[in-house]
């Protein structure tokens, strides 16, 4: 799946929802179920900052893609790593670097887009890019 | 002491503009008071009235309405002075908030009192305003921070405290009420056992203005500060109360405007107090509103007005503990209107983000008190804080919304 | 540029509530713009809207009015910076006013620019503001302080500037137009002329705001300080501008409040721009108010404002010195809305009380300038000061006056 | 005449005032017709501060009693100067310190009267009423 595609998939999930409880049922749900990275990744060179709970992101190039994992001590921060993750995951740095994260807004969790939001989705999102960026100029030298 | 009725309390309550909206399509319960209050009716009417018809530049100026405004902010520093009992209205010195108070004061201590080797005592559970100031002079002086230890309820360890004081530190520095605890410290007390050591104390009262009667004349303490917008006052606006004798020792700490007397490029002399320490041009309509702000308090007998809010937070404490897995961080004997809790298997900041989408405003985090989430150990906490306006029925929305949220994540 | 019709010059100035009351049974004729600014009523809305609804503290909270607080903040902050065309909101922080904003850089900057040996180049118009900030520093670590030496025109003398700048200062410290003598200064060639020598310059634009567009990237100074009150805002809010470079390298000023990231007893680790030099709970209805006075002026052209305001000016100019004994204190080729005058065998605080008693309302003293008037030998002077909502009605009362007060005198 | 006569005698010469153009032409004439303080006095020693003009003030004892002299830059404020020299010259510093100035709120000057009026009315009385102190002091040891 493209990460359009899988975006796509989110906005059409999230559209079932009546009400913010399910929204956020959902959320902590995919924050329970977030495959755990591995624990010497939670140091504090992988910690993202401006979040008001802690979030550790790791990533790796295999195959010319990038595979992130991530962890946090707050399950909905937890919830919304994994659905980046889910959408960005996998594909190739120029991929990532292209795609926009609008989902978010369609989804109904744009509030916790705003650049001073405490739980720093956007720092979460601008750290991916940061990533994809590093692995292209390594490629491209 | 004449007790509240709960009609008393919701005409009290119906001056408030900010709490009569809705969030989220129901009713706001404002529980962020230690943050910043909401503001009466008569503040806001009191700053469109100076920005109507009286607003000016003050001082130094023959015209009319300069001469209104400067005699209204003269009075208001009066009013000021009377509030919290100074000695004289000169000892009252506005600023912009408790934090620049602080650095004010260190500013000018810095200058004559802490020096190498010297030593600052504070306490455990300042916030940054009172910490950080003393902390970057301690480094920049080589002067020394003392730590005055919590005990496992949240409180100041007075024997520790004492032995302390017994250092000789040039100065104490130690909050009123606890913004992250709401613990109420024996101040009187402390500053009695400092004096016995010849030494001054400031007291941070950003907390306990809007709570609870201050003297600072009985208190005895050397300097005391807080800000306007946790009393019901405009943003923007604080004050430093100093005794006179230290006022005259210090030394200005900004400079320009109104603070100077005579000025040639050599040298320049400082105006009389309480202008020597504020420069450029005064925030009137702050002032104004400060005023204001006590005016409203003061139609009210302030010792029923803490005995409503006392019931509240009871009634608070005693329904959150009923929440299994409820830890209180900070259980102080003497308590004012700040409840900071975790709950176990759950992480503070999903607490926040669901209570607030039952449209109830709490804080979450570290409260800018780093160090008392340290020792105890938590990543922050969830903060519910009251004031006299809060009702037992926000309470009781509090609770649920807490529970509803507990249960959504575990 | 489109030029202002006398009808659309009163439907701007109806929007100044305060313009709109009697003095001494008269309508006030207000002519002390350059000691603050009238508010629109847009701007008066702004900070009751605030009250009203939107009160919080910002940053850090998770609650709904919380975030939409920040979030105007926030936007606020790009609004300034687009005011004056910086190049990135960080570079706008906010300050109580001018004052401040000089004061939070003579304390940063004295941390690791200024030292002993060194020298800091002023100008002999400065307002204390912009004057005793560098003269403390300088006395604190022995730098000096040059002084550019004014013409009798009450302009910079640039041939003397230049041979200054060749002893190579630290800083170049510099009013962009002069509150006591109306002198609008080359900024941007003298801001060229010391980068050659590769220093940095702050301009003080407290007077400018208010009458002329500001772009900081195209003066390329490294500095920029004002006041929100000298144009149409609230008071108590003011911004100190610097380039990116400088904020990076300068260490903050206070402490505490926002402006920390970590923090423990034994150190604390500071927070990104622009956050790292504001300490404390910020001002948010002043920065709201300062953000809806921009808005306001911009609904017009600025360069007509301007013509218009420069015409009143020319106008009092031409009948003001009709009077006989008329000396302006200031007569450069090139003035903002200042006008300074002493009239022989009369005192100037004795024209003041006059015309204040026929309604006009005038500043006079020595502006907060000393040294102007020990370089032009009075004891002070009259200020006539204009802003764009003055008309040309308000120009005749004020010669009136004048001419019946020195006609009283003689 | 006692001080509360002249008091008197001030306040209804300031009520024949239509207006305060007749007040302030009547200050600015007692203002030129202050007597000339003496060249020697005029020094900062005798400056009053909080004055926006210049007001110089001298006091002397003779025979029990204080006899002031004066000069300001400033006609309005030496007029002012003159009114106080009237009532309070020649009377003795127990006289002085006893004597109120409410004359000056009923000739319509208390705006003068204010504390942070920076012609400095109340500097002035204050300054006399120091005089009349220290010379009490003397005159008791
Ligand atoms: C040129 C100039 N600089 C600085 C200031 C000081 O501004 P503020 O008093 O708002 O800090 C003023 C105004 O008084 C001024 O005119
Ligand atoms: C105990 C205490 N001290 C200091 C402060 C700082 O006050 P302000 O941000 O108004 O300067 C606060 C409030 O945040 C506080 O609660």
């Amino acid at each position: 799946m493209t990460i359009t595609e899988t975006q796509q998939e989110i906005i059409s999930e999230f559209s079932m929802f009546e009400d913010w409880m399910d929204k956020y049922n959902y959320l902590i749900e995919m924050g329970k179920d977030m495959p755990k990275i591995d624990e010497r990744y939670k140091t504090n060179n992988h910690l993202i900052s401006g979040c008001q709970s802690r979030v550790w992101l790791h990533s790796e190039l295999k195959e010319g893609k990038i595979s992130f994992t991530a962890d946090s001590d707050a399950v909905i921060t937890k919830g919304i790593v994994n659905l980046l993750i889910r959408v960005f995951s996998g594909h190739t740095p120029e991929e990532i670097l292209e795609a926009n994260a609008d989902f978010i807004d369609q989804i109904g969790l744009k509030d916790h887009l705003s650049p001073t939001r405490s739980n720093g989705l956007v720092s979460m999102l601008k750290q991916m890019k940061l990533y994809a960026q590093v692995y292209k100029l390594k490629q491209d030298n | 002491m004449t007790k509240f009725t709960a009609g008393e309390m919701l005409e009290l309550r119906a001056q408030f503009p900010a709490l009569h909206q809705n969030v989220y399509g129901k009713p706001l319960v404002y529980l962020d008071n230690a943050a910043t209050t909401q503001k009466p009716q008569s503040v806001i009417d009191r700053i469109v009235a100076y920005y109507s018809h009286e607003n000016t530049n003050i001082h130094r100026g023959v015209h009319y309405l300069s001469q209104q405004a400067t005699e209204a902010y003269e009075n208001a520093r009066k009013t000021v002075a009377d509030f919290i009992n100074a000695a004289v209205a000169h000892e009252i010195i506005f600023t912009r908030g408790t934090t620049e108070s602080v650095n004010l004061l260190a500013g000018s201590l810095k200058q004559f009192l802490l020096q190498e080797g010297d030593s600052v005592l504070i306490s455990g559970m300042e916030h940054h305003s009172n910490l950080v100031p003393w902390q970057q002079i301690c480094l920049q002086n080589k002067t020394k921070l003392l730590v005055a230890e919590l005990t496992n309820k949240g409180e100041i360890d007075l024997e520790q405290f004492k032995q302390l004081l017994s250092q000789k530190p040039k100065l104490v520095a130690i909050t009123h009420i606890s913004n992250a605890l709401g613990t109420i410290n024996p101040v009187k007390e402390m500053i009695r056992l400092a004096h016995d050591f010849g030494i001054p104390v400031l007291v941070d009262g950003a907390q306990s203005v809007a709570h609870t009667t201050v003297d600072v004349q009985d208190l005895d303490c050397d300097f005391f500060v807080f800000s306007g917008h946790k009393m019901f006052a405009p943003m923007g606006i604080g004050v430093l109360y100093a005794k006179t004798e230290w006022l005259e020792k210090m030394p200005p700490w900004q400079f320009g405007g109104e603070m100077v007397d005579q000025v040639s490029f050599e040298e320049t002399t400082f105006n009389q107090l309480p202008f020597k320490f504020e420069a450029g041009t005064p925030y009137v309509a702050g002032v104004l509103g400060l005023e204001a702000a006590i005016k409203f308090i003061r139609q009210y007998d302030m010792k029923s007005l803490e005995a409503y809010e006392n019931g509240i937070v009871r009634q608070a404490l005693e329904m959150l503990q009923t929440i299994p897995g409820m830890r209180f961080i900070g259980e102080p004997i003497h308590r004012a209107g700040v409840i900071s809790f975790v709950v176990d298997g759950t992480h503070p900041s999903d607490i926040g983000t669901l209570v607030d989408k039952m449209s109830v405003a709490v804080r979450t985090g570290h409260h800018c008190a780093q160090p008392v989430m340290t020792r105890f150990d938590v990543p922050g906490t969830v903060r519910a804080s009251f004031a006299f306006y809060n009702t037992e029925e926000e309470v009781e929305k509090l609770v649920k919304a807490v529970e509803k949220a507990v249960s959504m994540l575990r």
